[in-house]
């Protein structure tokens, strides 16, 4: 059969050829470069204004300097610190931190969402439970992380895989809750159990679900771990710790570079997500356009 | 293939399917519907069924009870040690998958090694006319090339490289519903190949009285909802049978008649 | 949103610790001193910790607040003078360096895990500038000869007791609960370390803004913050217990009543903000790093106190 | 048509009867008993369960009393409060705060995951930067939010707001996203646009990843508001005042009682929550069950 | 009603739908399908055409086009001020919604007051027999009863209470697929009166070639990838004709024999 499909293509791509002559001509090439621009310049305009909105601000003398830095201050701050090298570790340290508690969060938090969507009786016993603990503030649980583990790296994991494993595990179990029915049946049909069951089935199934899941579960392990770094500060320099001191000393300019840098990550993060997603979407055939 | 046609033969004596006052009902109270009532039948190990039926009077409920996806309200199913190959109604393909990665999913399932399922996949698409389409995805098919994956990988589900040794039953949502004449005609002679190769019991619904006696050793009429066996009739004619053969016509014709009868009854 | 602290005729907006080392604030709320001599109560709003004060403070959210030296530096510093000025002093000690038995020299910290409350404030400043004054290395980072761990006074009482620290560098009521509750003994009280046995630990400082368009209502406020300093030094036991009933209005919690006594014992409460100790410290912030040389001239504004305190015949206070 | 069904129903009836007789017999009533209890009992195994390991940890002398005080101090102390009215006040000021903060992250995400989802250049522009913002935690926020309003109920809702609204604005894009497409043409087909546009189609179709949306934004907003209640706190009695003071004075009973009362109310939201979607899956056909 | 008929018959002189030489594309380089190669047809306003061709042909992308859900790569489709109601190949139910709720939902869209849409809904519920589905959810049907409540809602795009006067076009992509032939029978009269009172303007997709010649003014048959017109047959029976009428099984039969010839030159 495999010849057959050699044979018709030339065919095939000679129909294509005329097309092409007609509208399509250069389309792939030309396309990819509209798409990453049409993509681009709304994220610049987007920043573009942002920044015109906050100079303007601080030119109409809104809110006193100190209070309201402009960017014509706080950018040499951030280059200062990205020159003398201390940006660079806290960047280091903080993300270190993040991907280690995030793939922990996302082992624990498949794991307890997988026997949860399972398992009726763990769903009923602890099932509400996974978002209760979630809706605690990361602050409540670092007297306990301390008492666990004492001012460790580890008391700053375990406040973050609280925060973001719910997240994780409430998108898995929303998947599986939301995956059509007529489907799991087909795996049914076809003998899918155990380790097939999630490979072949669950998990492609709940993916899109689960990456939302994973996005929120990200955000909650941030701002978890940014909440443990400023309260279990000790000593490594991190992102949070300077967050934290940068308010402590009401440095507004120093602030506000932080937040900068922060807001920079989560939006990388985010289009991570999203490159992701929109991979997922494509390969299910749900782009609309 | 040939051990499974004498396992096949060696067990005929048994039923490879016994349904016996079989009732399913949905929901409870004053919203229920009973969609079948009291169904019983046999199908002999190696028979090729046919069921006919008008709309919504619960050949899919049936098929649903004997895969075990449903649980009978009340009565009891027995289908042996059989392996179930069911195609849906629906096409029911995984969207994360490709057309070759749905079909070698199922080889996969009936223990075909990995370095086989390429290939193995490849001629059942070429079964059903789809050379070439492997690398799609299941949105990228028209509707009738969808059912025609789902049938390939319903084909691939007969498949059974574990030698267990115990018997197949194909049970098959009209299957060419969506296909045009030609098309479903020659898949008719495949299908009839394959079911005599692997000495499969296959359970067929159809709403085509020809296509039923085309293919069926027998054809079992549902009635309307509540569905209940109303008739059976043996297909005495030899095969390979045509569809448009005069023999084909004619009982096609006493059944549609027996049919439009039932369905006037009940109003549909 | 926001209010633009204008307008005499509103009620004062006072700032201030639910903490011992704020008595004079606690004192003044519970006996309506504040109120008799503003004419209305004030709007009190309390905070945890000394940037929130200031954030506040720039954010008009209060016109007046009871801070430690640190912030008010800070204040001074970031706002290049602009936003805020001390005008009273409140309280002076209570600051100690607390250990686990064992521990009876400095020598002996060596290798030790000492808490402040926090990175470069006043605490901090004094354990590293006393420890590198005596020839211990101390680093930003915990490292050294003695381990500077820099956390919330909540949270060092929990590793003290679980035995994670060894000591602790921290104000009151800290000094007394590490005492009483887990068995910690002073081995250094920071007043040792200062003239007189003074160094100041509250004061109270002022929107300049605000101060500027109402001074009336700052007089005021002083007068009041006068009186409940006098009051408190002149009724001891009284005045701990009207400040233990407001922490428990304000926190749901009184301090046990050998924590209130060994606290109140340890604090002075005055009217003088010891500037000398508050310059001294900085210079102190500065040479072990944790401060950017500052210009601290002009912080005080001690001219309606000084009319005041000699009005009714007291000592003036200087601003050095 | 309608006398038709009233006659068929008679019949239905009887046939129906018949089979009750055979298995169904009083499942209805039965039914709906076994039902709460199978899902209740789970429940109070687990916390059973919970109280057990506690006291046992607590009798085993883990971890000195007054830093992990057992449920014998822990539960007077609650009721304690509960009687003393304190409790009832703290409770009614934050969920004043948290009904409120999250009505208006439901409207303002609502609005702009409407907006994003359907302009794309809305998406491209701001669609990271929303989960951006949501990574920035509350306590960062809370400077601008005392600086824009003063130490005032509004600078919490801002902070509430700001952690809610992302959650649910995304739960909204993602449930557009994944959307079939199919049902989007059949609505195009039948002229839906506009408000019918997102009455009939957009909204129900986007319903279940809505309200997971929506689960995760009260988490959020609950988490904002704990930190926002500890950190701007001008007098009035809350749940996150009462987290504050409990910690800074080191009250341990206190503490875990306030933070039992908070998960109490995070695992109730969670359930009524859960309610909502158990009612969609049905609608929808998915209940697997 | 009436004056829906007069006006369409005053614009008779234009075509109600005419494609010109459109092409339609998939994806692009080497993974690229042309689905439609410069197909050009003319539809009169008021006429009833029938689509025939193989599975995979372009039949469903066509009527995408048509109804402009899809845009072609090349070449121009008008299908004037015409309201299009399409009813798709799947069922595509709101699944959120009820089967009456459905169904009025289009009613609604096309003007009609709220007092009356519970009755129209169930007119058009009787009208597709299944009187009592009314308050059951779309996944609570068999596939059948599914396809007939589409039917349903296709047919309640065709009201026009808004008097703009302007006319329908109604696209069915193989609306009986599922149906056994006593309903499809049933049914084939109903779409017919409903036609010819509405004054409607049919583009009925099959792959029932004896359904085509029963309903269509013209058959126009399409060749297989890349679809093509490859012919086209005006069906002059006057009407109501039978499906089993000798004359609608000899045109069958004529264009029977081309579709088989159009399928096996391009082996599927
Ligand atoms: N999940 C369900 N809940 C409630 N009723 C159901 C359900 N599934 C099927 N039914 C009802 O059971 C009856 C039989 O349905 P079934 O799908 O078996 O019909 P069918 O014979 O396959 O019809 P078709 O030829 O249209 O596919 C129908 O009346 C249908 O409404
Ligand atoms: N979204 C898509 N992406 C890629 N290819 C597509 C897409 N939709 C349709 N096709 C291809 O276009 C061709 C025509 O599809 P179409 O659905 O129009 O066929 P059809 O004539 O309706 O067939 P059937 O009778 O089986 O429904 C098919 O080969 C199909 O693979
Ligand atoms: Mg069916
Ligand atoms: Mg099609």
């Amino acid at each position: 059969m495999a010849p057959d499909v050699a044979k018709a293509r030339p065919d095939l791509d000679r129909q294509l050829a005329g097309l092409d002559a007609l509208e399509l001509a250069g389309n792939t090439r030309r396309d990819r470069r509209t798409r990453v621009w049409s993509s681009t310049w709304p994220k610049l305009g987007a920043l573009a204004l942002a920044l015109g909105i906050w100079q303007a601000l601080v030119w109409a003398e809104w809110k006193p300097e100190y209070v309201f830095p402009g960017p014509g201050e706080v950018f040499p701050k951030l280059w200062d610190r990205v020159q003398d090298g201390s940006m660079a570790e806290t960047f280091a340290t903080t993300m270190q931190r993040a991907l280690i508690g995030f793939a922990i969060s996302v082992v624990v938090g498949g794991l307890i969402g997988a026997a949860v969507a399972q398992f009726r009786v763990l769903r009923a016993a602890i099932g509400s439970l996974i978002t209760g603990l979630q809706t605690l503030p990361s602050i409540v649980w670092l007297p306990f992380a301390v008492l666990l583990y004492g001012t460790t790296e580890q008391a700053i994991m375990f406040v973050v895989v609280l925060g973001a494993a719910p997240s994780i595990a409430n998108g898995l179990i929303s998947g599986v809750d939301y995956t059509p029915p007529i489907l799991l049946r087909a795996g049914k049909v076809m003998g899918l159990r155990g380790v097939n069951y999630y490979r072949h089935l669950l998990l492609p199934a709940t993916l899109p679900a689960f990456v939302t899941g994973l996005k929120q579960g990200w955000a909650f392990a941030w701002r978890s771990l940014m909440a443990g770094e400023l309260i279990v500060n000790f000593g490594r320099a991190s992102l949070g710790a300077q967050l934290g001191s940068d308010r402590d000393v009401n440095d507004a300019p120093g602030l506000i570079a932080t937040m900068i840098v922060i807001l920079c990550i989560g939006v990388l993060v985010d289009l991570a997500f999203g490159a992701a997603d929109r991979a997922l979407r494509n390969r299910w055939g749900l782009n609309t356009d | 293939m040939t051990q499974a046609t004498t396992q096949a033969a060696q067990s005929r004596t048994a039923a490879a399917v016994r349904l016996d006052g079989v009732s399913k009902a949905f929901g409870s109270g004053a919203g229920a519907l009973l969609a079948l009532d009291k169904v019983s039948l046999d199908v002999a190990p190696g028979e090729f069924v046919c069921l006919l039926g008008a709309s919504g009077c619960g050949k899919s409920t049936l098929l649903n009870l004997v895969s075990a996806l449903d649980r009978p309200s009340a009565g009891t199913i027995d289908t042996g040690d059989a392996r179930v190959a069911l195609m849906f109604q629906e096409p029911a393909l995984f969207p994360w998958q490709t057309v070759t990665g749905n079909i070698e999913l199922a080889l996969k399932m009936r223990g075909v090694p990995r370095s086989e399922r390429r290939s193995r996949a490849a001629e059942l698409l070429g079964l059903v006319h789809l050379e070439g389409f492997a690398k799609k995805r299941p949105h990228q098919l028209s509707g009738g090339m969808r059912q025609r994956v789902a049938l390939a990988r319903a084909l691939a589900l007969t498949v059974d490289e574990t030698d267990s040794g115990r018997g197949t039953l194909l049970l098959m949502d009209e299957p060419f519903g969506a296909l045009d004449a030609m098309t479903r005609d020659l898949l008719h002679d495949e299908i009839e190949r394959i079911w005599r190769e692997r000495g499969l019991t296959v359970l067929f619904v159809t709403h085509n009285v020809r296509e039923a006696v085309r293919l069926g050793d027998r054809v079992v009429l549902l009635s309307s909802r509540p569905g209940r066996v109303v008739e059976e009739f043996e297909v005495p004619m030899p095969r390979p049978r045509r569809i448009d053969s005069t023999e084909v016509s004619t009982l096609a014709a006493t059944i549609t008649d027996r049919l439009r009868a039932e369905v006037s009854r009940h109003g549909s | 949103g926001g209010d633009d602290g204008s307008g005499g005729g509103g009620a004062l907006k006072l700032g201030f610790f639910p903490n011992i080392t704020h008595a004079t604030a606690l004192v003044g709320v519970k006996n309506g001193i504040y109120a008799k001599h503003l004419g209305v109560k004030p709007e009190v709003k309390t905070f945890n910790a000394g940037p929130a004060a200031v954030e506040s403070l720039f954010a008009k959210g209060v016109d007046a607040t009871y801070v430690g030296p640190n912030p008010a530096i800070n204040a001074w510093a970031k706002s290049k003078g602009k936003a805020i000025k001390i005008i009273a002093g409140a309280a002076s000690g209570g600051v100690a360096l607390v250990v686990r038995p064992g521990i009876d020299s400095l020598d002996d910290l060596k290798g030790k895990k000492i808490a402040t409350p926090q990175k470069g404030n006043t605490q901090d400043v004094a354990l590293r500038h006393h420890l590198k004054s005596k020839g211990l290395t101390t680093d930003l980072s915990g490292g050294g000869d003695v381990k500077i761990i820099p956390q919330e006074n909540s949270v060092t009482l929990q590793t003290f007791a679980s035995g994670q620290i060894d000591g602790a560098w921290v104000p009151e009521p800290f000094v007394s609960r590490l005492v009483l509750e887990s068995k910690g003994k002073v081995l250094l009280d920071e007043k040792t370390l200062w003239p007189n046995g003074q160094f100041v630990i509250t004061h109270l400082v002022v929107r300049k803004d605000f101060a500027d368009e109402n001074p009336d209502v700052v007089r005021k406020l002083l007068t009041a913050h006068v009186e409940a300093t006098e009051y408190i030094n002149a009724n001891k036991t009284a005045a701990a217990q009207a400040a233990n009933e407001q922490l428990g209005e304000l926190t749901g919690k009184k301090l046990k009543p050998n924590v209130l006594d060994a606290t109140f014992k340890n604090v002075t409460f005055t009217n003088d903000p010891i500037s000398s100790s508050l310059l001294e410290g900085a210079k102190h912030a500065q040479d072990v790093g944790l401060l950017e040389p500052v210009d601290l001239t002009g912080i005080y504004d001690l001219t309606t106190l000084n009319q005041l305190l000699s009005s009714q015949g007291k000592a003036q206070v200087k601003a050095s």
